[in-house]
């Protein structure tokens, strides 16, 4: 691993209190979100990204608006992180007009043109071509620009990974990879999955520049990421990052967590992302306990505000049901 | 009362793991392999306990490769086993394709008839959990194109749990759809209940004024709209297709010579559904027979929705299916 | 004479070659990629010469990674590009499946509307030269199910050079599937085709007995079985639908209430064919003005083989055509 | 490159007699082909193994007959190195009943259950899952019996290539994996295709045990195939060997060779298996010119013994078309 320990980094406070305000707008969102789903407020599947948000949120300082996102479907914290209006995914996980979709894609699928934020994408893998295209796309016009692209340690062993890791070396397409590993595709635990645990060699095999960072300390994800966003942005084709990282809750709503142990998790969650990034903080004098009582009270507020529009948002009329199967608009 | 009549209430999803059980237990020939059968105990809870049971030669976790693990089982298969593939939800199946269409489904023929492919592929299908445009395709009806493979598509307790038996046996390759909305249905089944055929369909409820020729979880809605239509004094025959390649033919024809009208009700988009490919069928066989012209109600084409009330909007109701039956029955006396 | 209307004789890979060339030259957010478009020339030698003259960035060779790069058009197409993305024949394209059904034709409304994808496929298709089962698929029709795309099938000259450019211009992705039995047809056309209308289906010859319906190489034989007919005094309207998806319901319809009887002649297997959803339509439509069984002429529901009897003998030929009009127009008077 | 340069390596006559009959008629056999091609005998696509001979050659010396081999849609060479009957091949590639498949199958589609042939595969790397499945049958059944896959270069370009060595790595499926390296996916270079041009770590980065060889040298390619199928047979999980080779002659019959130049093909013509070998063989006073000229007759009698069956071959009615559909006997 590339990455220094935190405790030689330094955070000034503004940045400190950007990440913190991220990471924990996150985790109360989605503390919510699972609530609601209790309420059948929200429905069909949640996967919530709680214990992972140091990854997205590290990745997406490295990225402009100019840069695009392509996510998963465990993308709230993706989403959020990227800047997508809370109000607009609250309302879309309820299903309503409001929503940043018009409640047609849901929890696994949030999309935001302006934010570029191409969506979640609920085929495991099936967002990695598209991170190509846009890059390729970029690349013919001439732009500067990072396509970022978020998968799971299980959408490594689908094939469609190597085929776009090999096509985005060939090609030296402007795509950053970033590998979420978080030990375990649903149930299934990366030894079961991978005969070989280790992910970025397959990676460099192809030729593509691998960095591995601790997933879990959103200043190491960081520095990773604008490592690699340099290097894509600058043409020197794709980089892949692999982040460590661990899911501290079930793989979706459906899910009796039959596959790991209490312990396990237990361990883990002594590393969570933001009570250490917290910790760091106050030990540099950077942050106080005030400043995290601010910030969870903002952040709540927030929530609640997502909250309040979801509730207060409309139906889209069944009428519309067959709107957008085609672009309305056609030349001829 | 023996074994054989002992009834036991369960679900579809209990009746399926019977099923499993049943054929991990019989014959040491078959496994199980697909994503999370094993350690999670199966992305429908279908599963669980197996791994425990039988062990993980048996119930085998497969990474993410449905392409890979979906070939693997053709020449497991081949190769004197009888595996079973469980592709989680027909939304994946897509990347395995190639092996079904072009493998699985061809072997027999492209080797002149040296090698058969005795696999079973089991997935589930359908919408109405809210699962949004790429979960919740129903795609078991274009399956039903290709020649070479057999697909069925289990609507009660006992056909979940008897046609894995039955396509077990079977030589060809045989491709098992299981509605994720029926997985929680209970109902009453005979404690060893065994195999069942998997060649006909079967008529569910005799009725005189029009044939109603469904499957899956539409099954249910087309018997509840029945109820409806019964009081109504409109006698409605439902039909549950059962398997939808091969056809059977004469089952739906004998119905529809008796009503003289047909309602076809699918899951699937409209456009290219085996809904035509029924109405083609009732035409081209029956035409003589018909006072009415033959009518389909299927899914809206449309990739489904989220939003409850679209996705519901999406698919085929009962009250879409009375609506559709008594405009039927009454415009056209 | 001007160049709008000066004819020059070429063939069908030739007009493609043209439709390739009009697109790559007219605007430069076009590119084309997929395997062999450049240093072979294209496995059909229809892109020969286009790398030359366009450049290593406009025309791309990929690696064989089906399933990568389709979805990598998709995604430059929405990034503001224009590709073409070729996939060799339809055969290959069940690889890059998922990307199709998932992604291209369900972006648009997963994302409320926010995202559509301007994406050419294009693809040979068919049988007819002996390649046997994993190289003679005619799947044109079976993707004509998936709402979110276009489906198109060029059977002439102008319409597999202009198909192309109109295609180019819609804002959702357009498959344009290539019959590889007509890329050494020969024809004439007018210098500068340009764009033709993909909304509509074409009566290429008209009659009054009964409605071919069909498209891709079936046209050929069908207009070739309505010479013979015409002889024996049998007047076939020839429809050919260019596209399959959406169908032109009112081309198909206008025919069929003026001839009263409709046959239509596809290369797909039969069952769950496109040709199922024609039939189902016409008797939901015009159920009244039918005097007779709408019927079908398919090819054999059989992966194909490779003896050239016994693959003509799967696809359905002039022949049959012209046996089986005689049979519906004799024995139902 | 483990393999030692020929020089050294001794042959004994039986072994140069087998292995150079086996290339020669392989080689005869096929120009043979060609030259029914060009007369409409046989039709469809027909992918000559001219230059690769070498390489079925020598792995097939390492399989017993249990064993069972996948092969691609370049297989007159696997299939008659395999101990597939010349004949039967033939009599396919005309489309008569006689032929392997009646007529059903052609160059892309020979099958022989006798010799564990699982067929030509014309979908590229259609036929990896297959051998898993074949591999993992064995080892659930407790057979000790190798399955041998071959596959090109263009192969390893397809996502299912890296989900099968995962897979075989990961449950130490019994699978020799042959690379046929020809250097092109019909005119593609592999530089145009490849980020990374060696594809043997490729598959060390999934586990699975690598060798490279010279495919132009058999001695070379059956020391390396016998390594592998000893490795593979004691339960040690898959091997992998790269055969680097070159084909000769065109794609297929559809190939106006554009990519490549005449000096590139000369050049490697200069190291013809069949030629060099033959000259080791002369060299070490193993065989003779004599002998060759025997062998040549030998083949020269098989190959027109093959045509002769496949001229007097019958046609399979149409009636039988749909036939093998679906299998004829079912239980019930
Ligand atoms: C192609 C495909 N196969 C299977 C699934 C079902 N599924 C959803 S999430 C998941 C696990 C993915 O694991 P990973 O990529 O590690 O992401 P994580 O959930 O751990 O974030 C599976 C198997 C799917 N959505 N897509
Ligand atoms: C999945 C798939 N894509 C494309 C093709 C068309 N095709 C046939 S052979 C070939 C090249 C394969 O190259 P390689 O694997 O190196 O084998 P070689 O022909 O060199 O022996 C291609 C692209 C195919 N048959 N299958
Ligand atoms: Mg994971
Ligand atoms: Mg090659």
């Amino acid at each position: 691993m590339k990455n220094k320990t935190k405790q030689t980094a330094k955070v000034d406070r503004d940045h400190g209190l950007r990440l913190l305000r991220k990471m924990l707008l996150i985790r109360r969102f989605e503390a919510k979100s699972a609530e609601l789903y209790s309420a059948m407020k929200i429905r069909g599947f949640l996967h919530l990204y709680d214990g992972e948000e140091a990854v997205a949120v590290g990745v997406m300082e490295a990225l402009t608006p100019e840069d695009a996102v392509v996510a998963t479907y465990r993308e709230h914290g993706q989403a959020l992180a990227r800047g997508v209006n809370a109000n607009a995914i609250m309302a879309e996980m309820y299903g309503k007009k409001e929503g940043c979709c018009r409640g047609r894609g849901g929890s696994m699928h949030l999309f935001d043109a302006a934010a570029r934020f191409y969506g979640g994408n609920a085929i495991v893998g099936g967002g990695l071509p598209l991170a190509l295209g846009f890059a390729l796309a970029d690349a013919m016009q001439g732009k500067k620009r990072v396509t970022c692209c978020f998968f799971g340690d299980g959408a490594t062993a689908e094939g469609v990974f190597y085929e776009s890791l090999n096509l985005a070396a060939l090609w030296r397409l402007p795509v950053l990879f970033i590998l979420e590993n978080n030990l375990y595709a649903m149930g299934t635990a990366i030894c079961y999955a991978h005969a070989v645990a280790d992910i970025a060699p397959k990676a460099a095999s192809h030729g593509v520049q691998t960095e591995i960072v601790d997933g879990m300390d959103v200043l190491a994800v960081e520095k990773g990421a604008r490592r690699g966003a340099e290097f894509v942005r600058e043409g020197n084709g794709p980089y892949f990052i692999e982040c460590r990282t661990y899911r501290f809750r079930a793989h979706s709503m459906f899910d009796a967590e039959l596959y790991r142990t209490r312990a396990e998790v237990d361990k883990w969650r002594k590393r969570d992302p933001i009570a250490s990034f917290f910790d760091l903080c106050r030990e540099q004098a950077v942050l106080s306990d005030a400043d995290l009582e601010e910030l969870e009270r903002d952040v709540a507020a927030e929530v609640d505000g997502a909250v309040a529009f979801a509730e207060a948002g409309t139906w889209e009329p069944v009428e519309e049901l067959t709107r957008y199967v085609y672009s309305e608009r056609r030349p001829r | 009362m023996n074994a054989g009549t002992q009834m036991v209430k369960l679900t579809y999803r209990e009746a399926a793991r019977e099923g499993l059980r049943d054929a991990l237990a019989r014959d040491p020939r078959v496994f199980l392999m697909g994503e999370d059968v094993g350690h999670y105990g199966g992305c429908f809870a279908v599963s669980k306990g197996l791994l425990q049971e039988f062990g993980p030669e048996r119930v085998r976790d497969t990474p993410l490769s449905e392409l890979a693990f979906t070939g693997m089982g053709i020449g497991a298969a081949m190769g004197g086993m009888r595996p079973i593939v469980e592709i989680m939800t027909v939304n994946f199946s897509l990347l395995a394709l190639d092996q079904i269409l072009n493998n699985a489904a061809t072997l027999l023929h492209m080797s002149g008839g040296q090698f058969n492919v005795p696999l079973v592929i089991r997935m589930a299908t359908g919408a109405g959990k809210q699962l949004a445009a790429q979960h919740a395709h129903s795609l078991e009806g274009w399956y039903a194109h290709i020649p070479g493979i057999r697909v069925v598509a289990p609507a009660t307790l006992a056909d979940v749990r008897g046609m894995l038996w039955t396509a077990l046996e079977d030589p060809d390759p045989v491709l098992i759809f299981e509605n994720n909305t029926l997985y929680t249905m209970e109902g009453e089944l005979v404690v060893d209940a065994g195999p069942v055929d998997i060649d006909h369909a079967r008529v569910l409820r005799e009725g005189g004024d029009v044939s109603i020729i469904t499957y899956s979880a539409s099954l249910h809605k087309s018997l509840a709209a029945a109820e409806t239509l019964a009081v109504e004094g409109i006698s409605a025959e439902v039909i549950d297709l059962r398997t939808l390649r091969p056809l059977d033919d004469a089952t739906i024809m004998g119905s529809v010579a008796r009503t003289h009208r047909a309602l076809i009700v699918d899951e699937g988009w409209r456009s290219g559904s085996i809904s035509a490919e029924i109405s083609a069928r009732i035409t081209e066989q029956v035409f003589y027979e018909l006072d009415a012209p033959v009518e389909r109600l299927c899914s809206a084409e449309v990739p489904i929705p989220y939003a409850r009330h679209m996705e519901q909007a999406a698919i085929p109701q009962a009250e879409s299916i009375v609506a559709t039956v008594k405009r039927m029955v009454q415009s056209h006396g």
